[in-house]
Formats: structure tokens, C-alpha cells, sequence
């Protein structure tokens, strides 16, 4: 692949954070101003969501977000082309569109991808596509430069793990365990040894997804993987900022809140955004916390 | 997997090691004598097989040409062909060593015959139904709570069927280990198409050697109603290779022009639901649409990824009928015969009574009868009563 | 038409002629093959019997005694064994050359089979039913309507089942030239109970030819309720001359010692109801007392005088069981085998729980599971929700 | 028949009128008065009703007066008693108990025939009691030389109805029409010929009964019967007068009408009692007609 974003990202030495936002949740200049905070924060690269009606890996947090942009009538589309716009306001790491299969079959694959490469896109994550049906699209995928994004979990068979890790482009995205995205308290018993394995057997860095809420959770796995995905805990991160992203006067705290809120997420962070935290108001510091205990 | 470009299993990664346990499990057990005849003997002993094909004189008067014939699913156990293939699976889900089920449903039909199975073979059941649903079908939800059943309110999306699949889904990937995941109607990823088919192909059997014992001849048309299409694809399924025409009905809800249908076939495109390549009643964006019908059961916005594939191939004529055509056909045969069919059913044999008098007397269609219709007395109440269907 | 000193023809003169002719007719009919050969095709290709007899596993165990069969009368068409005397009785009034009849029905099971079968046979058909009855049976009361049945609400007496007897027969007498009356269970003036057994019989039949299916031993116990007795009398039937020990379950209502029952074995006295000498629940001076239980169909003052020799001679045992042991039973018979059976079943389910225990495993009793529960629903919900069952 | 209020009935030469009334309908010293205003009136004999939960042969009117009775607790013991309070006041024609067979059932055969000599019973009518279950009943009756009232009906077969007649006691009890008891417009087609032949079987009078209201319904049976039978019509006027039983002063003038209501059944009476009809006053009068339109 000769994609520099992948190699920049393929380089890197550190614990990778790779965060998961929907795309116009709530809205299209919102969502511009919160890529660049995740950036800000510390993202090696940022998966980007799509509303669907059935989103059937998802679990509620995400299942609420599509709702509500659905409501707005927010398309693939729409978030390719808000790629685009993250692009030209200076997001520089990969993004890799997060799309069940349905809506780029839709599409169509050839406008899909005519969109995906104008928009800078990166990669491709379906989580309804597995290997077996994914062939096709992962060689349209490198026909371009970008990344198919394949998913394995710890009841993926040795044989097929290996099988998948081996032609993986990007990253590795490995569950943490099974269910639907969302936080939680527990992993899978055997993530551990799987992720272990994952490392063994595939070619690009192996990142570790699903029920990651904290940098603490993280850092379990800083050993077998080579980083981690938030989804769920951002976005209901931004469902509790909301109100106050819809307030002209409030935006910019909400903004502050974000960051602040993604920097607890990020173990390792560098001083300066430390002390932009710092100059939050305490008010600003109860409300985290707050929404820390949701 | 595959009808020509249909089927296939479009679903998380989670998932694929239980489907692939599925098909193991399936592939074994339907070459396995014994759990046939353990299948065999619970729908003959415990659920009242085979069921009769009942020649309905009263209905071909009615119809002026082919003498109609009906294949009684509504005298199943529970009312309807759902329990050949809850009874199926959940034979399966002990022989593979599962505790528990789970199943989504609609209007609780389904449900209603997960939860008998699972009381029959003593295993756990959890039954997905939309909140929506829940409020609409308050019997089904209190009978599936005395079989033993825990009904889970599922409150995403539109809080119906569609939305208590996805859910059913979700929660499968999470209790993968000791829970089978007991799917309705013959939709959803592979294998599960071919499952629902092998568990009701029974109805399409039992009605082939029934009417061999009346007459030598070909019946000249045989009719079934489409929602996901267990029952019509368990009634065609030893028919498809032959040249007896085949149709399916699907639910035309106020007229396939007004938007409020379930006309998958008609109205639909390509697309993927709960795991499967099929048709599917969605926005050019690729949002899956609620769609309508009086029908609570053909009120799918899918339809199994088989009846996509017959459709295309043209082997099945799908046709739809009205709400209005429906429930007067309902009516027809429970004045004409006795028989108060569901109005899923119903669909059916509105088709047959409009197409009837193409054919002569001395030819012969089979309606596939697939559920009673003590359910729907509460519809047919507020229709008679208020004249609307809402 | 004497079992005894029980049974006759307690009816004025008006009704004697149709009796007489009835009586004819009958005799006729039962003696030709033709008939009997259509009647029993219609039982088969329409309502599809044989019925199973169903292994209660589940119950066995919980029942900690014998191996309990269910012989499977809910399976049959409208859900009950009342389908295979209506089918009966309306072949016959055809053969009479009938072209209306009417029928009593109290919970509206009866009315709902006689209207079946009226639609299905073309005939003409009125349903009596107490006005206290049309409304709390709202559901049978449509469907009796959808079927194409009128149904006459009765204002007399209590406004229930007995009423609504008294006002068929009093229709009868009116309209006797062109009008059959299909009555509902094994009472009446002669030669009703006789007719009705014999178009009842049909179960202990089959039960007794799928007993000899299984085991050349003969089942230790054979249970069915009793409220008029038609589906007792019925299974009894081929089983009367053998020593085989048969049990009747009334309904015990709130217990015997109470006042509100319906055990009119343990609690009546020798009275003429409906035409016919038996036992019933009266007061000292002969006035029928409404008889309570929570099911509405044992919910009768008398019984079939047939049974009442049965009871007087020792043949058959009668036993009875509260609306709280037969509730329970109804609730154990769902999640054990899922099978929701009518509140009327649940009684002999009940007895057979309670004596289960005092056979071995080697022993079979067989349990006549007359009805589904659909219908009970509503019953079972308030109970659930409110603790009273009134 | 030794009887001699049957032998008076049976060698009278007029068309007969025989009432029914229901026993202590609406209580004991009132049906005392009914049973003399009926003698008075021309009552050859009196069928007297008692109340029963389950009146099969009864339509809507005596139904109800049954009701009302049983309200009252009113037993068949009570009757018989009515019947012999009834004597001690002067009534002197022939009374007829009116009983379901279940009624007699439960007093049991030999008190019932205790009671009804005592209180000057004559006859016998069981409406559920047909020709094949009454032998032993009739039996009894002619043992205390009570008439057992027979009934045919115009579907009684020809030799059944021969039979019937030829055994009858008191009279024959011709039913004018299918149904029950209560008033009609029209008989069956065939009632004439049915009566004639009747009285060409019969060894008593044939009197014909039900659906008679009207003195001119009655005539057209005189050339083929040898009286007749109202019940219902009676019942419904004194279920009309119920309120006017009730109240002290106003029971004088509700039995004046009832007198009334009787001579107007009754097709040749004397002079006398038209003049004191026409004693009335004129809202009696009204009153009465407004009656008999119900």
C-alpha cells in the first residue's frame, strides 16, 4: 500500500488511539470541529460513521446517534463529503468510513468509491461484510490505496484468524468481546491470548475495539496490541453535549469539554493539553465528571 | 449459501463462528435418521400432522372454475405452520447441546411457537418483540409468559419486528456459547434459509402425496402467501422442479401505488437485511423502509432470499392483493366453509378467488392455509366497526 | 332412552313429533355406511382428526406416578371436541332435509361449531346465547357472526347457558318443520344424548386403537371433565364395558362446601333439566340453582343423564377440582409441555396431577384434553393480575 | 271420574272458559281475589301456574310472572295452600294445578298428592310431562280421582293423538299452535281440522289453549272445540295492574278492571255484568283500553 497516511500510521511506534465519531452527529460543522479535536487529542486515525436504520452490530449508544442523524436525513453521501470537509480543515490522520454494507450497495460501488477517493478517504470498515463476502470490495479498496478494514474476535477460528490477519490492510480490528458496541465492565476471558495471537499472525498493527471506555481499559491490552478504538463512549460523550452544542453561546465550552474528556481517554498525552484542561472552569470540570458516571 | 445472487451471510464477525457452528450442527443432524424421526414423530404425535387438504366446495362455487383445495396449516399446533419449524429447531438446538433460545416476533406468532418448543424440550426461551408490538398483541405476549417464555421489550427503531430481529441478532452474538438462535420465518444469513425450508417442506410433502391420493393430475396452481416466505417456500419446495405453476401472494396493504404496502417483490430492490442478500422495501439511500400491512405477519420488509431468487428467476409468480381484497376473502371462507383463517392466509385466497375462473372445473389449485385466525378477530372487529384499519 | 331411571324425554307435546322424527332419522343415518362414510371423511380432510395422543413428558415427571397421554381434542378444527358433534348433527339435519338449525351456546364454544359447521354444510343458522353471556364473550360472539350465524340474545331466567337452552328448544318447537336443533352437549330429551355420544365416540376410539398402537397394556386411569359430559362420554364411550377405572372431573368452583360449584354429581339431586331426567343442582324446592365455576363450559346446573347412571351404577368415579387446582394445572400443562389447554381440560389435568403419584411408572393414564385455551386468556390475565377470578 | 266439579264441567253445555293464573302472582290474598273474579266472570275451571326457574313451554309473560313469584320464594306447597284458601273463599269450579314435572319431582309424588286433596285439587297439568312419561302420574291422579290433563299439539301424530283422547281425563288440551304460551295473530294452518278431530277422538271436552287473547279469537274455535284456554293475556293484565295491587286504595278499582278485562274475554255473559262494568268511571275506562293495546 502506498497510501502515506497508512505508512505514517503503520510506523508509529506508540499506543495507538483510534477513535470512532458518527458522521453529522449533530451536524455537519459540528462534526468537523470534533474530528479536529480528536485529532488534537491524540487519534492516529478516525473511523467515521454512518447512520443506518439497522445498524446490527451496534448497540444502543450508536443505535441513538443514527437515529438522529437519519432524522436530519444524513446519507453515505453526506459523510463522504463531510470527509471531504475534514480534509480541507486540516485532518491529516486516516479516515476510514464505517458503513454497513447495505448503504454502499445502494450507492453503488463505483460512485461510492468515485466519492471515497475525491473525499479523501482511506479506508473502508463494513461490519457486516465478513471475509468471506468481502473479496470484491477489498480489492476495490487496494485498486485505490485504501485499506479494507477486516474484523476478527476471540470466536474466530486459528485457521480463519490467520487467514484474515494475514491479507489485513490498515489495521487488524480485533473485538474485545462479543456483543454489540458499547461499553462494559468485563472483556472476553481469552482477549488476552487472542489479541497475542492477532499480533503473531497479522501484518499490520492490531488494534483492539468494542467496550473501551477508559485509558485505563486501554492499557490492559497495551502489551498484545498495538492500540485501541473508542466508539460508544464518544459518542455518548457528544449525545451529552448536545444541548450545548446547539447554543451558539455554549459551543465553544462544549468544544473544551470534548477535548478535555478525550484527553482522559488518551493515557499519554502531552503537558500542554494537560493545562488546556486546566484552564477549564470548575464548572466545566463537575459537568465531566458528571458525564463520566453516565 | 447462494440463490443465484441471493442469500449469503452479511453479518458481524461475531457471528461467523456460530453460524458456521449452525451449519455443522444442521449438516449432521438432517443426515441423521434418528433426529428425522424424532422430528417426524413430535409433529405427528404432539403437534397433530398431517394436516388436512381440505376441499373447499363452497369456496370453488364462489371462485366459478378450479376446484380449490386448502392445505390446513391452521390446524397446527398454535395455529400455524410456525410450529414445524420451531419444533425443528429447537430439536436441532438440544441436539446441538444449547440451554436456551432465542427468537424475535412480530405479532407474536412466532414467538408464541418458540416459546411452546422450548417448554416441549425443556429450554430456556427469551423472545425479542418490539414495544410497539408488545402493546398491540398483549394475548401473545401473556401466552408466551405461560409457556414459561421472558418476553424482552426491544425499544430500537420502529419497536417492530424489523428492530426485534436486529436485536435478537445482538443478543445471539453475545450468549453465543449455550444459546441457538431460533429464527422465524426463512430469512436471515445462511444457513438459516435452508434451515426454515428443511423444517417446512413437510407442507409442501404431505400436500403432494395428499393429492395424489385424489387424482393422478397435476393441480394447475398452487398459492401461498409471502411475507418472509416460510410457509410458501415449505409448500413449493418439492415443486420447484416441476413445471405446476407456483404464486406468491404478498401483502398489497392500501395499493402497491400508495407507499403503504409490503410489496417486496413489486416494489422492492436489491439489498441486505438481517444477514442475507435479497429484496427489500427501502429509500434510495438504503434505509430499510417499515412497511405496511393489515397483516401483521407479511408486514416484512424483506422476503426470504430464495423467493428473491424464484422471483427473478420467474419460476414463482409473486402477486400481490390489497388489505380490502384480503379480508373480504376472509370473510368469503369462513361464510363459505367454516374457516376462519388468518389474514395472512387470507391473502392467498384472495389471489385464488380472482384467478380461479381462469381455469376449468376439472382443474384443481391448492391454497396453502398457513394459520388460523382467532388472532385477528380484535382487526376484524374494528374493521366491521369502524371501516378503518388502523 | 333410558340409562336407568335417568334420561326420557321430559318435554311438552309441541316438541314430541320433531323428537319422533329426530329419533327416525337418526336410526336411519346411523346405520348407513354412506353416512357414516361422510361423516367421517368431513372429521378427517376438514377438521383433521385423528388427533394426536401425546407422551406428556414433562407432566409425567411432575405428576412423579404414572405416564400421562394427552388425547389432543384442542387440536381439532375451532379448537375443541364440540366440532365433531356439530359436524355430526349438521350431516344429519341435512340427510333430514333441514335447511336451518339453531343451537344454545353459553361461553359461545358450542355456537361457534354449530355455526362452522352450518356455513360449511349451507345451512341456515341461529345462535341462542344469554345477553349475560354476549357480553362477556365478545370474541365468539363475532365469529359465530363472521361465520354468517345469528346470534339471538336470550333476556330470560339468568341470561346464561340454561336460559339460553330453554329458549332454543322454545325456538324449536316454533320452527320445528324446517329447523334442526343442534344441541351442544350429551343432554336433553331422548335421543339427544345418545346422538351426541355417538358422534363423540370418535375419541375414545382413536384413543383406544393409539393406546394399542403403543402397548398391549391397558391404561390404568382415563380422565376427562365433565360438565354437560360430552367429551367425557365420548372417550368413555368404547371403554364403558372394559374395567378399565374412568374418571369425571367437575368443576369444584371455590369447593364443594361453598355453594359456588358446578358438581352436580357430589352436590345434585335427582331433577328433570332440559328434557331429561339426571342429576342437578337445585334448591329443595326444585328450582335450578346457577351452578359457578370459573370455566364457562362445566358451568352447568346438570350433566348428561347418561353420566348420572354412570355415577349411580359406580362405573365411573366422579371427582371434582377448585378453579384454583385446575388453574394451576393449566399453568403446569403450559410450561411443561407447552400446550395451553382450556380451563375446562385443566381440570382433568388437575386430578390426573394430584392421583398421578399413586401409580407406577409402568402404569399410563390417559387425559382427555377437550379444548385450547385461547379462549381463556382473558381469564387467566385477570386472575394474574388481580388475584380474583371474578 | 267420580268428581263432582268435573262432572259439572263435563256435562255444561256452553264454550268453555278456562283461565290460567299464576299462584300468589302478585301474592296470596290477591290471587284469592283474581280466582273468584275469573269464576265470577265465567271461569268453567281454573289452570293454576306455579312459578319455576325453567318454564320450557312458556313464553315471555308467564316467564316473568315466575320470576316474580320466585322473588317471593313461592314453592308449589304454596300453591296447593293458594288453591285451598281459594275454596274456603268460594271458588267452587274445577282448579287445575299447573306444575313442571321437577316441581312435583322434588315435593315428592305423595305429599304433593297429600297437599292437593287437601286443598281440593282436581286436576293435574304438566307441561314437560308428555303422554309417554305421565302413566304413573295419571295413575295417581285417577286413584283420587283427579284429572290428569292431557295435551296434544297439531303435530301430534294421528294415532298418538287418538290415543292421547281416548285416555284423556277433565279435558283434552288442544294446543292451538307451534311455540310457546303467549299471544299470537295467527294458529297453525291446520288447527281446525286438528280440533275436529280431536273432539271426534275425545271422551272429554276439547278445549284449545295458547296464543288466545281475544273473545273473537276464541269464536272461531266453537264449532270445533268445546271451550277454551287463556293464559298469558291474563297474566300480562295483571302484571299491568301490579302497581295498582300495591297500593291500599287502589286494589278496588285494579280488580273492577280486571272484571273488565275478564268480560271482555269472555264472549256471552249476562247483562248484569256488563252493567257493572258500565258502572266504571270513565278513567277506567281509559285506563282499560290503554291495557289493551299493550
Amino acid at each position: 500500500m502506498n497510501n502515506s497516511r497508512w505508512k505514517r500510521f503503520s510506523n508509529k511506534n506508540s499506543f495507538r488511539f483510534v477513535p470512532y465519531m458518527m458522521g453529522c452527529d449533530p451536524d455537519r460543522e459540528t462534526s468537523i470541529e470534533i474530528a479536529l479535536a480528536l485529532q488534537e487529542g491524540g487519534a492516529e486515525a478516525i473511523e467515521l460513521g454512518v447512520p443506518y436504520s439497522d445498524p446490527l452490530a451496534d448497540g444502543p449508544v450508536i443505535q441513538r446517534a443514527s437515529q438522529r442523524c437519519l432524522e436530519n436525513d444524513v446519507s453515505l453521501t453526506d459523510v463522504l463529503e463531510l470527509a471531504g470537509a475534514m480534509r480541507e480543515r486540516g485532518v491529516s490522520v486516516p479516515v476510514i468510513i464505517f458503513t454497513y454494507y447495505n448503504l454502499l450497495l445502494q450507492l453503488g460501488e463505483n460512485r461510492f468509491f468515485e466519492l471515497a477517493e475525491k473525499n479523501g478517504i482511506d479506508g473502508v470498515l463494513v461490519p457486516d461484510l465478513p471475509f468471506e463476502e468481502s473479496a470484491g470490495l477489498k480489492k476495490s479498496c487496494r485498486d485505490r490505496d485504501m485499506a479494507f478494514i477486516s474484523l476478527v474476535a476471540p470466536t474466530t477460528r486459528e485457521e480463519r484468524l490467520k487467514e484474515i490477519a494475514q491479507d489485513a490492510d490498515g489495521f487488524l480490528y480485533c473485538i474485545s468481546s462479543m456483543g454489540v458496541t458499547g461499553k462494559r465492565a468485563a472483556f472476553a476471558g481469552n482477549v488476552k491470548s487472542f489479541l497475542a495471537n492477532a499480533q503473531e499472525q497479522s501484518r499490520v498493527p492490531v488494534l483492539v475495539g468494542f467496550g473501551i471506555s477508559s485509558s485505563s481499559q486501554a492499557m490492559q491490552f497495551a502489551g498484545v496490541s498495538d492500540g485501541y478504538i473508542v466508539g460508544s463512549a464518544i459518542v455518548e460523550k457528544i449525545e451529552a453535549l448536545l444541548p450545548r452544542f446547539s447554543q451558539e453561546q455554549e459551543r465553544e465550552g462544549a468544544i473544551r469539554e470534548f477535548k478535555y474528556f478525550i484527553n482522559q481517554l488518551v493515557p499519554a498525552q502531552p503537558e500542554k493539553e494537560c493545562n488546556h484542561a486546566a484552564e477549564n472552569t470548575a464548572d466545566d470540570i463537575k459537568a465531566v465528571s458528571a458525564g463520566k458516571t453516565d | 449459501g447462494r440463490y443465484g445472487r441471493y442469500g449469503g451471510k452479511y453479518v458481524p464477525e461475531t457471528v461467523m463462528s456460530a453460524l458456521a457452528e449452525l451449519e455443522a450442527g444442521f449438516s449432521e443432524a438432517k443426515e441423521d435418521s434418528e433426529f428425522l424421526n424424532l422430528y417426524l414423530k413430535e409433529l405427528s404425535s404432539y403437534s397433530g400432522r398431517p394436516t388436512p387438504l381440505t376441499f373447499a366446495e363452497g369456496l370453488t362455487k364462489k371462485g366459478g372454475g378450479a376446484k380449490i383445495f386448502l392445505k390446513r396449516e391452521d390446524l397446527n399446533h398454535t395455529g400455524a405452520h410456525k410450529i414445524n419449524n420451531a419444533i425443528g429447531q429447537a430439536l436441532l438446538a438440544v441436539r446441538m447441546g444449547k440451554k436456551k433460545i432465542i427468537a424475535e416476533t412480530g405479532a407474536g406468532q412466532h414467538g408464541v411457537a418458540a416459546a411452546t418448543a422450548a417448554a416441549r424440550y425443556g429450554l430456556e426461551c427469551r423472545v425479542f418483540m418490539g414495544e410497539e408490538d408488545i402493546r398491540r398483541q398483549e394475548l401473545n405476549v401473556f401466552r408466551m409468559k405461560l409457556l414459561g417464555a421472558e418476553v424482552v421489550p426491544v425499544y430500537s427503531g420502529s419497536r417492530t419486528l424489523k428492530d426485534a430481529t436486529n436485536e435478537a441478532i445482538r443478543e445471539w452474538v453475545r450468549t453465543v456459547e449455550d444459546t441457538f438462535y431460533l429464527i422465524g420465518s426463512a430469512v436471515g444469513p445462511h444457513p438459516y434459509p435452508q434451515i426454515v425450508k428443511h423444517f417446512q417442506k413437510i407442507i409442501g410433502e404431505e400436500t403432494s402425496s395428499q393429492l395424489k391420493d385424489i387424482t393422478d393430475q397435476d393441480p394447475s396452481c398452487i398459492i401461498a402467501c409471502v411475507g418472509g416466505g416460510s410457509n410458501a417456500i415449505g409448500m413449493f419446495a418439492p415443486f420447484i422442479d416441476s413445471s405446476i405453476p407456483l404464486v406468491g401472494v404478498e401483502a398489497g396493504g392500501k395499493g402497491t401505488s400508495t407507499g403503504f404496502h409490503a410489496a417486496t417483490m413489486e416494489k422492492g430492490t436489491l439489498g441486505v437485511i438481517h444477514g442475507s442478500m435479497t429484496r427489500l422495501l427501502q429509500t434510495e439511500n438504503g434505509q430499510i423502509i417499515e412497511p405496511y400491512s393489515v397483516s401483521a405477519g407479511l408486514d416484512y420488509p424483506g422476503v426470504g432470499p430464495e423467493h428473491a431468487y424464484l422471483y427473478e428467476s420467474g419460476r414463482v409468480a409473486y402477486e400481490s392483493v390489497t388489505d380490502e381484497e384480503a379480508l373480504d376473502a376472509l370473510q368469503t371462507l369462513c361464510s363459505e366453509e367454516g374457516i376462519l383463517c388468518a389474514i395472512e392466509s387470507a391473502h392467498a385466497v384472495a389471489y385464488a378467488l380472482k384467478a380461479a375462473s381462469k381455469y376449468t372445473e376439472n382443474e384443481m389449485m391448492v391454497i396453502c392455509l398457513s394459520g388460523r385466525g382467532d388472532k385477528d378477530v380484535h382487526t376484524l372487529i374494528s374493521r366491521r366497526e369502524g371501516g378503518s384499519d388502523e
